[in-house]
């Protein structure tokens, strides 16, 4: 097996691992950077728990090769807000966005992606964007008031 | 004992802000699988892949010989230990037979998961396959194979198990009340119908997870179990362990939803732990989650219930046989049926009934608890069978459940005299805020838009718990407690409660959960239980924390350090309902659905977690409508083939149709300030909802869960084309 | 999985069942068996090359005929055969039937397979088209070499 | 799963260590397919060829034709966003869009796509329909074969095991010519289609069917030309569809699985074609 030696931003901090040809960019973020924010569900790309952005680009942390990192930038929940809180994440909090909170990082994550995408989404737009992450607490009615809440303008 | 609400105070009025939200939304809570200890091995295990098979030889050397490999164990190292919440019938590993496809026969520690799986792979075991029970009829048969022979040696926890009428069935129930024979022949009409509910999984998103070591003596566990004190129990009886050895510590939990009462791998990591002085953690594949936990029982329902002209309900039998699977472990009720199982015709007022149900050994999946366990399936089959009789006698369906659900006082199905809400009320109410217009279209002439009603039963939670507060400077308190958070927002619930009873601000309570070393006996979170029973706990706390106060002449400012336990022992039996109006339209090529409108209107009492206790009730419609029309977990020949995510379909955001929800808070509940229980109250009755509705507009009525599109286009009166 | 196959033979039956007996070489008409020698009374020992999409399974095996009866022209056959790479494994049982009419000799083939371990968790329905695939061609290629005789 | 990683910087370089390694080499484009097989054990290459730094194989773009380039790296999210690819056909674009979700369509190829070969897929009939080609390169050098038989079967191409995708490159649309794409999703938004349809059609002037094409996903091993309709409406007058789309049943072949029984695929299949042609006839 060969290993390979990856230079990789996580959440704004620069990063140098070596890892075997095999490893998952999960395993990466979870094991070898021990950011255990990201969360593993379904490891076939389906649940949406592990979202993060690479390059601003949400994508399945269960299926993206951690070689494809290299020289890229890492975002995950622990990433989101630099002081406090984002709107986002306090939206979720206030409007019943999580309950469990399992499913919460990737939501917030894949929320992001596109709110970056398209500030002001509507609810079909919201629907489309965010039928990857799912959730079996809420019903998701909770989070579609969050991102509405935090898309809002104040 | 009620504590109905003595003015609960202005805390109850302000927002909601879950006091573990910020963790929740940074990362920052930790959850089973996150934990790692230095040192650290992991676990994996070889599943048989037949459904009956006898183990004739376990060859680990190969195993064992892999660089990496710190220990591999089989059956042979942990018989007979076997496990379970109530009756310990699933063996820690297997040693003589294996009983289901995905059961576990060996188990590894290796530095890295990828070394176990791989040693895993390399465990050669050769197996005899067996005949396979796969029904639950052919397990009743003449001549089946007996699949526990032992079952008289298997440990039963707090009580004796009752001798079971065939040695293949699990639990086995008959309640009977009132002239059943006389009903029948009374009636105008005697109807009967029966009914297929499949097994669907609990579909939390995080897998299980267990991490065990040694700790000189103590054996401590870090767990998605959601019962710690529970599981402390069973593995303190299936291991031989005193309780006081053993430590668990469940927090955050990715959702439960009634499955992870059970535990399946901390008993053998405890071994693999002991065999080689390391920590053991095991993550479960979702695949594995799947294939070989413990799912909700399919079952097929008989109902048989006889009317007078108007419609009223004279007498009633039922026949449920559920599918338990391999294992009975699941079932922490002591009759090893799911709680519900019995309660075929709930909600409404029954002068005469017989009621049979039974769960079934088979070599299929293990069944065990699922959100309001035997509910789902019962309601399904009970509210279909009251349309279908609506329907025959050309009465609106809603109008024939006015006729006879119960009122205080009414006797019910169960033969007891009804303590809850008041059932012509919650339709009245119903009837108001939908817009329910049933067409009644006759047979053959549909036109593609229905509505669709259906009322659901759920007790309040009973039992036992205690906490404790104490004081801390600046008078400020915190409550102790035992309770993990697998998402009902239980923690949130304490901090408003001690609030508004102490009245101080939310900002001045604190809550904190502990392991089972470190706070009283818990019941664990599950049956409807924490509001009414915890949450009471902690309303106790809080006023004995005043007493004290009062007696000691002290403010909460210069209260010095002092420590109250709270307790509650909620036994009055109260039942809350609650009932959908749906609007579906049908395609008429495709048999399609869509939900076009919903309308719940639910009885909760007095409301302490506004955000929560929505979530609760949104959440739970949407699980009613996943196993409503999507979920099943599909078995072939003994396998489950729908074994991942992309299989296995929950619901999307996508998939959510408008949802309008009516509180009733009138009626005060057993629960703190009058509160209710809202956990389990708004799943099961969706599936009936929806197959009336679908009935109303196409005339497919369809028998079984779930109802899916083919299912309802392969039963189109006229196949029309547009 | 249950699957039946036909296949119409211009011979009669006893030359078919002649050929049909002869296990080693009626095997090598499964299209990626790769040698299949005896390995005691009715056992027999082979391998079996098949590629399902992007897996490629090597399942070594046994075979072993539990049953024959040459006066009503029916056999069973029980296959276990395992890919300890992939960790998969398959067991089959065929139950083989000849029935003549009008010097045309009918080989049906009713067969009950199941795949097990993680080879059960690629997708049931490939895994039966490729079976049901197999299982055509044996009985084709099997009619032809005896016509071919 | 152990193997070693090869990230070449050139097609040449590619097809040089898809040589070396021969079938003990396994491509990798996007990865949401492969790594799946390989994490279930199921696929187990010595050698992984990563495409990703092939320079060569992305980009979306109109050819001077009038045409459509999809170089084999670009994913379907890149297909979805490109105003190129919107240009030459909202139903292309559709067909992307309708891949799972946001993030696989962030990660999954074209290429990757094709040469996987599920037949369930949607992006596959949507390029057969509208005459697509790919370009395959190999140490023998390059050819050019229609997507409309490029799937053999259950995931399974025609293609060799040292060529690579390099591009689709999708014809120029007649004008007056209408595209569609519909999935029928049952269960979820987020699932396998039970039956996909890709249809193009352009009318003369007098109204008949002058062209039309028609390839339906999931209902077979590979996705499925319905050639018998197409042939009994070309030249024919419109009303003329109703009947022919029952022919629909003998084109098709499908299985019983999760997402429905073989007979109610097939009646399926019928009933969105229909509704397909429905469409383009509107």
């Amino acid at each position: 097996m060969s290993s390979h030696r990856l230079r990789f931003t996580l959440n704004g901090q620069p990063r140098e691992v070596a890892v075997a040809a095999d490893r998952l960019l999960i395993d990466l973020i979870r094991d070898d950077c021990g950011a255990t924010g990201t969360k593993l569900g379904c490891a076939v790309g389906v649940c949406g728990a592990c979202s993060v952005l690479v390059d601003g680009e949400l994508l399945s942390a269960c299926l993206l090769p951690a070689v494809f990192v290299d020289g890229r930038s890492i975002t995950t929940v622990e990433g989101l807000a630099s002081d406090g809180l984002t709107p986002l994440q306090d939206a979720f909090i206030r409007e019943g966005g999580f309950q469990c909170g399992i499913c919460t990082p990737g939501q917030l994550i894949a929320a992001t992606a596109l709110l970056t995408e398209k500030p002001r989404p509507g609810p079909d737009e919201i629907r489309a964007w965010m039928m990857g992450n799912l959730c079996r607490c809420t019903g998701y009615y909770g989070i579609e008031r969050a991102i509405a809440r935090a898309a809002r303008p104040t | 004992m009620t504590s109905v609400a003595e003015a609960p105070g202005g805390v109850l009025a302000e927002p909601e802000y879950r006091v573990e939200g910020r963790d929740k939304v940074t990362g920052a809570a930790r959850f089973a699988a996150d934990v790692a200890m230095p040192g650290m091995l992991h676990a994996a295990f070889v599943a048989s892949p037949y459904p009956h098979a006898r183990i004739v030889s376990v060859d680990v050397s190969a195993a064992r010989a892999l660089p990496g490999v710190r220990a591999v164990l089989t059956g042979a190292d942990t018989k007979p230990q076997r496990f379970g919440r109530r009756l310990q019938d699933w063996p820690v590993l297997c040693s003589d037979r294996a009983l289901f496809i995905g059961d576990r026969v060996a188990a590894v520690a290796a530095d890295t998961l990828q070394i176990a799986a791989e040693a895993a792979r390399l465990v050669e075991v050769e197996y005899e396959e067996l005949p396979a029970i796969l029904a639950t009829d052919a397990a009743l048969a003449e001549g089946a194979p007996v699949l526990h022979p032992d079952a008289g040696s298997y440990a039963f926890l707090g009580g004796t198990r009752s001798a079971p009428p065939h040695p293949n069935i699990q639990g086995h129930g008959v309640r009977e009340h009132g002239d059943v024979e006389a009903g029948f022949r009374a009636s105008f009409r005697v109807y009967e119908h029966t009914f297929a509910v499949p097994r669907t999984h609990q579909g939390y998103i995080e897998p299980r997870a267990a991490l065990v070591w040694l700790d000189g003596e103590t054996v401590r566990v870090v767990t998605t179990n959601k019962t710690p004190f529970s599981l402390r129990n069973h593995m303190s009886v299936s291991l031989g362990i005193p309780e006081s050895r053993i430590v668990v510590d469940a927090g955050h939990i990715g959702g439960d939803f009634g499955g992870k009462g059970l535990s399946l791998d901390e008993f053998a990591l405890y071994h693999l732990a002991r065999a080689t002085g390391r920590p053991v953690r095991a993550v479960t594949r979702y695949a594995d989650d799947l294939q070989a936990t413990n799912s909700r029982h399919a079952g097929t329902i008989t109902l048989r219930t006889g009317v007078d002209r108007v419609g009223r309900i004279l007498a009633h039998t039922s026949k449920v046989v559920f599918d338990g699977g391999a294992y009975a472990a699941g079932k922490p009720v002591a009759t090893l049926m799911p709680g519900d199982a019995m309660l075929t015709l709930a909600g409404y007022r029954v002068p005469a009934a017989r009621v049979e149900a039974m769960t079934v050994y088979t070599n299929h999946v293990p069944a065990g608890h699922a959100r309001a366990p035997g509910q789902p399936q019962n309601a399904f089959a009970a509210e279909s069978h009251i349309d279908l009789i609506a329907r025959d006698l050309g009465i609106d369906p809603l109008e024939l459940r006015e006729r006879n659900v119960v009122r205080p006082g009414d006797v019910d199905v169960t033969g007891q005299p009804w303590h809850g809400t008041d059932g012509a009320e919650l339709l009245a109410r119903l009837r108001g805020s939908s817009r329910y217009a049933p067409s009644l279209a006759p047979e053959g002439r549909p036109n593609w838009w229905g509505w669709g009603v259906a009322l659901g039963v759920r007790h309040v939670g009973r039992g036992k718990a205690s906490l404790v507060l104490r004081t801390l400077p600046a008078g400020r308190v915190e409550l102790r407690t035992g309770v993990s958070d697998q998402g009902g927002g239980a923690h949130t619930l304490f901090q408003r409660i001690v609030s508004a009873e102490l009245g101080i601000g939310l900002d001045r309570v604190a809550v904190v959960r502990r392991t089972t070393d470190a706070v009283p006996n818990d019941p664990g979170v599950g049956g409807s239980r924490v509001t009414p029973v915890q949450g009471t706990a902690a309303l106790d706390a809080a006023r004995k924390l005043k007493a004290r106060l009062a007696a000691l002449g002290r403010s909460l400012e210069d209260a010095g350090e002092l420590e109250v336990t709270g307790e509650a022992a909620q036994e009055a039996h109260e039942a809350s309902m609650y009932a959908y109006v749906l609007a579906v339209t049908v395609d008429s090529e495709t048999g399609q659905t869509k939900i076009e409108d919903a309308t719940l209107v639910a009885d909760v009492g007095t409301v302490i977690n506004p955000v929560a206790l929505r979530g609760q009730l949104e959440g739970g419609f949407a699980f009613g409508l996943g196993q409503a029309v999507m979920e099943e977990l599909r078995v072939e020949d003994g396998r489950v083939v729908t074994a991942n995510l992309g299989d296995y379909k929950l619901p999307t955001i996508a998939d959510m149709p408008r949802l309008g929800i009516e509180l009733m808070t009138e009626r005060p509940g057993p629960g703190p300030f009058g509160a209710k229980s809202v956990g389990e109250l708004a799943n099961p009755a969706v599936g009936a909802a929806v197959a009336n509705a679908v009935q109303d507009a196409c005339g497919s009525r369809v028998m079984s869960l779930p109802i899916t599109a083919e299912k309802i286009w392969a039963l189109l009166p006229a196949k029309q084309s547009r | 999985m249950k699957f039946t196959h036909a296949a119409t033979v211009a011979a009669p039956r006893d030359k078919v069942w002649a050929r049909l007996m002869d296990i080693p070489a009626a095997a090598r008409c499964v299209p990626g068996v790769a040698s299949v020698r005896p390995s005691g009374t009715d056992k027999y020992q082979g391998t079996l090359a098949v590629q399902v999409g992007p897996v490629r399974l090597v399942l070594d095996g046994d075979l072993v005929v539990t049953a024959r009866d040459p006066s009503s022209g029916t056999a069973s056959i029980r296959a276990d055969a395992k890919d300890s790479r992939v960790g998969g494994a398959i067991r089959a049982a065929m139950d083989l039937a000849l029935s003549e009419k009008e010097g045309q000799t009918e080989l049906r083939i009713a067969t009950d397979l199941a795949v097990m371990g993680r080879l059960g968790e690629f997708g049931q329905a490939v895994i039966k088209r490729k079976a049901d695939q197999l299982m055509q061609d044996f009985a084709e290629c099997l009619a032809r070499q005896v016509i071919a005789r | 799963m152990t193997f070693d990683y090869h990230e070449p910087r050139s097609l040449a370089e590619a097809l040089d260590l898809l040589g070396r390694h021969g079938d003990d080499a396994h491509l990798l484009a996007g990865g949401t397919a492969t790594v799946i097989l390989m994490r279930q054990g199921l696929l187990r290459p010595g050698h992984v060829v990563a495409l990703r730094a092939v320079a060569e194989l992305g980009g979306v773009s109109r050819t001077a034709d009038g045409g459509l380039r999809i170089g084999a790296m670009a994913t379907h999210r890149q297909v979805e966003r490109s105003a190129d690819a919107l240009a030459y056909s909202p139903a292309l674009v559709d067909a992307f869009a309708s891949v799972a979700t946001v993030r696989i369509r962030n990660q999954a190829t074209v290429g990757g796509n094709l040469a996987h070969a599920d037949p369930a897929q949607d992006p596959p009939p949507m390029l057969a329909a509208l005459g697509a080609t790919v370009t395959v390169r190999s140490p023998r050098g390059e050819r050019t074969l229609p997507v409309d038989g490029l799937a053999v079967d259950h995931f399974t191409t025609s293609l060799a095991h040292d060529e690579v995708i390099t591009e689709v490159l999708l014809p120029p649309i007649e004008p007056g010519t209408r595209e569609a794409y519909l999935k029928f999703l049952p269960r979820t938004a987020d699932d396998y289609a039970t039956v996909s349809v890709a249809a193009t059609m352009r009318l003369a002037d007098d109204g008949t069917i002058a062209h039309a094409r028609i390839v339906l996903g999931a209902v077979g091993p590979t996705p499925i030309r319905a050639r018998r309709v197409e042939d009994a409406i070309r030249g024919q007058p419109t009303r003329r569809i109703g009947d022919a789309i029952a022919m629909i049943a003998d084109d098709v072949d499908p299985v019983d699985d999760l997402r429905g029984s073989a007979v109610y695929k097939r009646e399926m299949a019928r009933v969105w074609t229909g509704r397909a042609l429905a469409q383009l006839t509107r």
